[in-house]
């Protein structure tokens, strides 16, 4: 479809967001009760989800919009701009918060902490400040909107402030956001290229020396890493997720730092017009560095959000990946590859932002059924909260990246992107290559394990503790639950037409497309650059599964008279099974810290076989904690000791530096 | 000129019956009426433009009006606070009538001199007016008579009087190189003649003038390494006027700086003016930001931040050029709303809890929610964070320093993060948190803090036409 | 007489002045401060005077009257009343001892003189030598306020650095115009004012004039 | 497309599907010869699981319908997988469903199933196997691909398909790089099959267990499904090897002369293979746990090096 007669859409993109500050406000002044507040705001600010990703839909294809509102500073208003790039995270911001808004309402009906009317205030301030951020078209609208979001979502983080971890958590978050901010300001500086003009198109306008255009790159780098959590600016992401509430961690982690990889995107492939191979190799390597550091990390974890949030390290580790493939081919105008490597990047991006939201949105149910965190405690979920239990085993398996849900789609081009890198010219990638895709490789099976310890430790086996009053999730929250599950499997079936929809706005990036290769296959079939050299095709699986499944249940009921007999479990015969006798958490992760030890900073002790009371006791901590930020906490401290000493109270000891000030100047200006 | 009128009246009238019940009350009305005024008298410049009064003694134009505007308006929300908040100090028995009697008739005292500071045209009775604000403003930090407020005051007194002492030989000297091309007489003090004449001046001793009037009135504005009187005095006085102290007189004082300035870069057609106000300036930002960190006293961390903002405002200024000067511009308003309001929410606080140890302080939100998110949000915004207005023009300042001076930038941001993390650190620690604040009989003043920390979110969202050309036109007469 | 001898007479007025700095530098009872205070005071009224004389000037023997007046009459006599009131006759114990005081003093001298060389060729007036030596004095009572340890010292040096500037106005400039004297000298009086309010309180609170209790308020 | 395609799609799926058990049972009767002893007889694995479909299930009370449905999709699962593979003819109609990341995503997803149906009992051997289960995937899983990349490499395509034409129908090239493919093939079979040194199949010795332990709760049908795709799986990797590393003899698309010569070529293959794999067992003792990570690293190293030799000695520098 073309944008031409939908013009005004950027209009109502724009409205939306607007919508969303107008019900916060609206839900700030509304007093009422708790729950019907919730049940009324969230799924109104649902259904402006909804308008913004049909509203965004058509520019994915359209042509480009701008317009410039009258706010903003004198010399530099408010520019607003629509193009495919925005589009597209647009609409995975309307699609999946649609979903997570829904949730939202039962959530925050019935849980217990902070005032509603300010949370619904924060959130949908949130979900607006992320909507500015993608339509910015200047860099003072892009900042308000980028430092607005990292401050609605402190105060979301932070909402149960009355526990000093989750002050301490949004802290961190804080600042991180801070520093990642002064690069991107950074980054800006440099891109304006000394005339003072901050609107994006001025940006597109220049180009930089190469030295320069590398600096703000990796400027870049650092600064949208800070926000979506690269190595080693991940720091507070498993400290801030698990401190928010569930949607507000499924917020955060589904579409903020999406919001940041669209950032690197524009900056990178919009703002900077050349691109150098070797950025496109250390996004690659800090891409695996930070997929695997997630995937082992989430494999140690005993609590569920902290294991989520880490394995939201991983996949963003491998979307970053994924960009620094599609640099790399793009600066050696490989560009159909470079498409492709996009693409699966770009197809991740939503898939991830739709199963971890659905995932975050389960363990919060969890948490209102049991108000327990930690896997230690959970268990056999799935007899207490089926509805729950069966959405989550579709999420759980599409992040396994298992076909044919959605997230083995996109991992799958992104294979095919890694195994076409041979057609570099340059053979030290070439062997580079082999190693990136065994890391690679890696890090997506040991996904399926922890995804596995997640699943199979939280929603099945025995309930490790009495788990009380376990009682499946509302109306609403199954509603939003079930909105993510369905997209997940829509787009896991049909990736074809996913792929075809992103093709402009690849095309528009990196002037590769992957038309011809799919025109030449059918649109039941995935293809990398061409359908003979690899295809996949999800649906067929499906039905081929099905078929068989159908055929041999029949088989076997031809033979057999179907009836089952219920009884103990047999266990070997051992009698007097009880739940501790599960694997725990700890036990899970036990062999990953064997296997991987020198990724973590251990502290454990054994107990001795001939203990009475016997204890184990294990901590695992984040090198890159010791390595990094505390080396630069201790900086300032000396810094500021030494400048504490310039303030000594003694009047004698001002008045001779005000005397030395006036001599030393009066010299100097002889 | 009842801009001036009315404060002086009222210090009179106060002086007679500030110890009354009904005191706090005509102190806000008088500074009311002293708002409106100064409201009529902005509404006429920007109708007419610039103008002089009274056989040109006094000088009206785009620069001082504003400032006269927002030291009118700052006063006039301080003195709101401050009835609330000498109410409970009188309760408390920490003041006795007579101080109050001093405190209200100094207040008023304060807001003529400066702003009669801000409206002479003479360049000595600018001087003269520095003094008695200094003079007017060191009985009350002193009014506690506690060992550590005299201390401060001591300091205040003596590190500012020399100060002071240094801009009257640099004033001397600027009539000297005046009175070679106007001739002796009262003429070659006012500044409009002097601004006329500027590019004949002598430039050698507009050279030392300069040296001694930015170590004289730069001691005022808190300059590093000038400063150290600042924030003693900030956390000993009572604390309307810590806000009027950080929000207002800073602000004059680099008003006089900024004035005297024009006439050196007329003199010298050099950058050096300049660059001693950006080292200056980069200077304060950097210590000030160091010494951040290291505050347990809750007032004294809010007096270090007015040090690092009057650093980025005196930086920008150095830098000079339309957007630089036009950011300092707003920076300063910005930054004397927020920082009052700060000082408004800090008070209340101190109150509520009983002690300025930020350790002390904790969950105001709990207590008092208007208090909380109002030193909250009143701290991000102080920080730069959007959409405040001092980010709006912490952006313009370092955009335009990525240009022109690329080297300060890293400095300044680096600064600005230390800054960030000690500042928001503590704050949130006071605000989140188990509460340690109890009631108060009487509700806090949130008319205040809020009506300035609404305008701050103004500034940083839609900056209204006919205000935007001020500070250009303002900015524009600054070069 | 001639303008020479004025002339004359002014720069021995200004030698006188110097002098008098540096005495005060290395002054160590209070009493002695004070006449010294006073007598430099005296120098400034007869300079002045001798300036109306010798350029004829009326609105400066108004300013040397009133120099006469505060200067060496209320000042001394408001500052004895204090120092009898609060009985601080004894000696002044300075933080540096006074010949390294006296060479720094010396430097200090120095440079004023080499800063004020190029003004003084431009500085047209009968007294274009004086400048130096004005600014000299200011730097050498900054210097005074720094190196005493009491209270009441360091404001004689602060009305001295006061006198300073205002040698340096009349003799460079022929004093500033009216308005700015009379505020200038209000200011100084209330300044005096307040100092000895503040030396009660002081004294309420510590009960000395030693300054070294006021260093309580820095960053640990 | 033609219906031929669909027969031989056909054909091969159902040979493949009935002659798993076939393979098992020679592999064992191969590991009794070479153990002197008179095995039970191929026909043994056909026996058991009648026995097992006509049995009654038993299922633990607190079993959950996770537990019901993971041996169909396990067993669908696989079939799926053994008829993608080319062994008879190299076009098959599903062939473009899946090519070899595909393959193995579909492993991954029965094994899944697997280990969640070993949790759901929450007994403590179920959860011990299934995590010993993923540990053990998780290593050979990336091994595997690495594996496949080799072949992948030289044919420029992940299709099976197509990478056999290139291996088995060009004129006959040797790669150096797929020896070492080949012998990290042979690890991971060892270690995804349960196969003697990593597992033993034949034991229910509770500390050693890995892929037994999962399945411990299963009876009956339910359990005849799990053997079933477990037998197919061994012959879906035996043919998967043949396919990679012995591709001569596989029919080009539909030359219907060439079929009957292939299963005869097929057949012999997998007896070979059999046999080889029951002296391979044999030979090696089973290994600790712990040792299985070291073990499968070897093998991992081992095909990354197969790609890095293909592209040292076989891709010409242009």
């Amino acid at each position: 479809m073309s944008g031409t007669q939908l013009l005004p859409s950027i209009y109502l993109v724009a409205a939306v967001p607007l919508f969303w500050i107008a019900v916060g406000l609206i839900g700030l002044a509304h007093q009422t009760q708790r729950a019907e507040h919730a049940r009324l705001y969230f799924p109104l600010g649902a259904a402006g989800g909804l308008v913004l990703a049909m509203a965004a839909y058509p520019a994915l294809s359209g042509e480009v919009h701008a317009i410039v509102l009258p706010l903003g500073l004198p010399d530099l208003p408010f520019h607003l701009r629509l193009d495919h790039l925005s589009a597209f995270f647009l609409i995975l911001l309307g699609a999946v918060s649609a979903g997570i808004s829904l949730y939202a309402g039962d959530y925050f009906a019935l849980s217990r902490y902070g005032n509603v009317r300010l949370i619904c205030l924060q959130y949908h301030l949130f979900l607006a400040s992320m909507a500015f951020v993608l339509l910015a078209d200047d860099a003072y609208l892009f900042m308000v909107a980028w430092e607005s979001m990292a401050l609605a979502s402190y105060f979301l983080v932070t909402t149960d402030h009355e526990v000093d971890e989750i002050r301490r958590a949004g802290f961190l978050y804080l600042i991180v956001a801070h520093i990642g901010a002064i690069a991107i300001l950074l980054c800006f500086g440099t891109l304006q290229l000394g005339q003072w003009n901050y609107t994006f198109d001025a940006m597109r306008g220049n180009t930089l020396a190469t030295g320069w255009a590398a600096v703000a790159f990796l400027l870049a780098l650092v600064g949208y890493g800070a926000k979506a959590g690269f190595l080693p600016v991940h720091i507070w992401l498993p400290e801030a997720h698990p401190a928010a509430p569930s949607p507000v961690s499924a917020l955060m982690s589904g579409v903020m730092l999406k919001t940041a990889i669209y950032g690197l995107l524009r900056v990178t492939f919009d703002l900077l017009h050349q691109q150098i191979w070797w950025w496109g190799v250390a996004a690659l390597t800090l891409g695996l560095l930070t997929a695997l550091f997630g995937v082992m990390f989430a494999a140690v974890q005993t609590d569920m959000k902290r294991l989520l949030a880490y394995s939201s390290i991983e996949n963003i580790g491998i979307i970053l990946a994924g960009t620094g493939l599609a640099i790399l081919f793009h600066s050696y105008n490989m560009n159909v590859l470079a498409a492709l490597a996009l693409s699966a990047t770009l197809f991740h991006c939503i898939n991830h932002a739709l199963f971890k939201s659905l995932l975050f949105l389960t363990t919060g149910s969890v948490m209102h059924a049991t108000s327990h965190r930690s896997l230690g405690k959970l268990g056999g979920l799935i007899r207490s909260m089926p509805w729950v239990a069966a959405i989550a085993l579709i999420g759980t398996l599409a992040i396994a990246g298992l076909p044919p849900l959605n997230g083995f789609a996109s991992e799958w081009m992104l294979f095919q992107a890694f195994l076409l890198t041979p057609n570099l010219p340059n053979t030290y990638l070439n062997m580079l290559v082999p190693v990136g895709t065994a890391a690679f490789a890696l890090a997506v099976a040991l996904a399926g394990y922890v995804m596995v310890k997640f699943y199979g430790i939280v929603f099945l086996g025995l309930p490790r503790e009495p788990l009380a009053h376990a009682h499946d999730a509302g109306l609403m929250e199954r509603a939003g639950l079930l909105w993510l599950a369905l997209w997940c499997v829509v787009l896991g079936v049909l990736p074809v037409f996913a792929v075809s929809a992103l093709d402009p706005l690849v095309h528009a990036l990196t002037e590769g497309s992957l038309q011809e290769s799919m025109r030449k296959s059918s649109w039941l079939f995935l293809t990398a650059s061409s359908p003979e050299k690899a295809s996949y095709g999800p649906l067929l699986f499906l039905l081929g599964i099905v078929l068989v499944w159908l055929a041999t249940f029949l088989l076997v009921r031809r033979f057999y008279h179907g009836r089952v007999r219920r009884a103990d479990p047999w266990d070997c015969g051992f009698a007097g099974l009880n739940a501790r006798m599960q694997d725990s958490a700890e036990g899970f992760g036990q062999p990953i810290k064997q296997i991987f030890e020198p990724f973590f900073r251990l502290e454990r002790s054994h107990p001795s076989p001939f203990d009475a009371r016997p204890a184990y006791f294990s901590r695992i901590d984040d090198r890159f904690w010791y390595w990094v930020y505390v080396p630069v906490i201790r900086l300032t401290e000396t810094l500021s000791a030494l400048v504490g000493w310039l303030h000594q109270g003694r009047i004698h000891v001002y008045l001779i530096y005000s005397f030395a000030t006036l001599l030393v100047l009066l010299l100097l200006i002889q | 000129m009842l801009v001036l009128g009315f404060p002086l009246l009222g210090a009179f009238l106060l002086a007679l019956w500030g110890n009354r019940t009904w005191a706090a009350e005509m102190n806000a009305s008088m500074s009311l009426l002293t708002l409106l005024a100064a409201a009529a008298l902005t509404a006429r410049t920007i109708a007419l433009g610039p103008m002089t009064e009274i056989r040109e003694l006094f000088l009206v134009d785009a620069f001082n009006v504003f400032l006269v505007a927002l030291t009118a308006l700052v006063g006039f929300t301080t003195s709101l606070f401050s009835r609330v908040y000498m109410r409970v100090e009188q309760e408390r028995g920490k003041l006795s009538s007579a101080q109050l009697r001093l405190y209200h008739s100094m207040y008023q005292m304060f807001m003529f001199t400066m702003l009669l500071a801000l409206l002479t045209n003479n360049v000595g009775i600018l001087w003269v007016a520095m003094e008695a604000a200094t003079l007017a403003t060191v009985l009350l930090v002193s009014l506690y008579r506690t060992p550590a407020s005299i201390e401060a005051a001591w300091k205040y007194f003596i590190l500012c009087g020399v100060g002071i002492a240094q801009a009257l030989f640099g004033t001397i000297l600027v009539y000297l190189a005046a009175e070679k091309v106007l001739g002796a007489g009262g003429s070659s003090l006012l500044w409009t003649h002097l601004h006329a004449v500027r590019s004949q001046l002598e430039p050698n001793v507009l050279s030392i003038a300069f040296v001694f009037l930015l170590v004289g009135y730069g001691t005022k504005v808190g300059l590093v390494p000038l400063h150290n009187w600042l924030p003693d005095a900030h956390a000993e006085g009572p604390t309307p006027i810590s806000a009027v102290l950080s929000g207002l007189l800073l602000n004059v004082a680099l008003y006089a700086v900024v004035r005297n300035k024009i006439l050196v870069d007329g003199a010298l057609a050099s950058h050096l003016a300049g660059n001693l106000m950006m080292g200056f300036g980069l200077l304060s930002v950097v210590v000030a930001a160091f010494f951040l960190s290291r505050q347990r006293d809750v007032k004294r961390l809010f007096a270090y931040s007015s040090i690092e903002h009057m650093g980025i405002v005196t930086f920008a200024f150095g830098m000079g050029g339309p957007v630089a000067t036009f950011a300092g511009l707003l920076h300063m308003t910005a930054h004397s709303l927020t920082k009052s309001a700060i000082f408004f929410a800090v008070g209340h606080a101190a109150q509520k809890t009983g002690t300025q140890l930020i350790e002390h302080i904790g969950g105001l939100i709990n207590t008092s929610p208007a208090v909380g998110w109002g030193l909250m949000i009143g701290a991000l915004a102080i920080l730069g964070v959007p959409p405040f207005g001092v980010f709006a023009s912490e952006f313009l300042i370092l955009t335009t320093a990525m240009r022109d001076h690329p080297w300060a930038t890293p400095i300044l941001l680096a600064a600005l993060g230390v800054a960030f993390a000690s500042i928001f650190g503590k704050v949130q620690s006071m605000v989140f948190g188990e509460s340690t604040a109890r009631r108060l009989p009487h509700p806090p003043a949130a008319f205040p803090v809020f009506v300035h920390l609404a305008i701050v979110l103004a500034l940083g969202i839609y900056i209204p036409p006919y205000l935007a050309d001020w500070y250009r036109t303002a900015a524009r007469m600054l070069g | 007489m001639s303008l020479s001898f004025t002339n004359q007479l002014i720069d021995l007025m200004a030698a006188l002045l110097l002098l008098i700095a540096f005495a005060m530098l290395s002054q160590r009872r209070i009493l002695r401060l004070i006449h010294l205070f006073a007598a430099q005071g005296l120098v400034l009224a007869v300079n002045t005077f001798i300036v109306a004389y010798a350029i004829a000037r009326p609105e400066l023997y108004i300013s040397a009257l009133i120099t006469l007046v505060l200067k060496v009459i209320v000042l001394p006599w408001l500052l004895h009343r204090l120092i009898d009131r609060l009985n601080v006759r004894w000696d002044v114990e300075t933080l540096i001892n006074i010949p390294t005081t006296l060479l720094v003093g010396i430097v200090v001298v120095i440079i004023a003189f080499n800063l004020a060389l190029p003004i003084s060729h431009l500085a047209g007036t009968i007294t274009r030598s004086t400048l130096g030596i004005a600014m000299a004095s200011v730097l050498l009572s900054f210097l005074m306020m720094i190196t005493r340890r009491k209270a009441v010292p360091q404001v004689i040096g602060f009305l001295a650095m006061e006198n300073g500037l205002f040698f340096a106005a009349t003799s460079a400039t022929y004093g500033m115009p009216m308005v700015v004297e009379l505020g200038i000298g209000l200011d100084v009086l209330v300044a005096t004012f307040i100092f000895g309010i503040f030396f009660f309180q002081i004294r309420e609170t510590f009960d000395s004039l030693d300054i070294h209790h006021l260093e309580k308020l820095k960053d640990k | 497309m033609n219906p031929g395609y669909f027969v031989s799609q056909l054909l091969q799926t159902l040979l493949a599907v009935f002659l798993a058990p076939l393979m098992l049972g020679w592999v064992n009767q191969c590991r009794a010869w070479l153990q002197n002893k008179s095995g039970p007889g191929l026909l043994q694995p056909y026996r058991l699981l009648l026995k097992l479909f006509l049995k009654d299930a038993v299922i633990a009370h607190n079993a959950s319908w996770l537990f019901r449905l993971a041996p169909y999709v396990v067993f669908s699962g696989m079939v799926l997988a053994v008829s993608i593979v080319p062994v008879l003819a190299t076009d098959l109609p599903f062939s473009p469903a899946a090519d070899v990341i595909a393959l193995v995503g579909l492993f991954a997803t029965a094994r899944v199933f697997m280990a969640l149906a070993g949790m759901d009992i929450g007994t403590a051997f179920g959860s011990m196997g299934a995590r010993r289960e993923m540990l053990v995937a998780s290593l050979a899983e990336p091994a595997l691909l690495m594996v496949f990349f080799t072949p992948a490499l030289i044919s420029q395509s992940t299709a099976l398909t197509t990478i056999v034409e290139a291996l088995g129908h060009r004129e006959l090239t040797l790669y150096p790089s797929m020896a070492f493919a080949a012998v990290a093939f042979l690890m991971v079979l060892l270690a995804e099959n349960a196969r003697i040194p990593v597992d033993n199949p034949a034991t229910h010795l509770e500390l050693t267990m890995i892929h037994e332990a999962m399945i411990l709760e299963y009876s009956a049908r339910h359990l005849a499904l799990m053997e079933w795709a477990h037998a197919i799986k061994l012959m879906t990797y035996i043919s998967i090897g043949i396919a990679l590393f012995v591709p001569w003899g596989i029919a080009q698309a539909g030359d219907w002369a060439m079929m009957p010569l292939s299963v005869g070529v097929l057949i012999v293959k997998l007896a070979l293979a059999g046999a080889g794999l029951a002296g391979l067992e044999m030979v090696s003792a089973k290994m600790r746990i712990f040792r299985v990570p070291e073990f499968l690293g070897m093998a991992f190293l081992l095909a990354v090096l197969g790609m890095l030799t293909h592209f040292l000695l076989e891709v010409n520098p242009t």
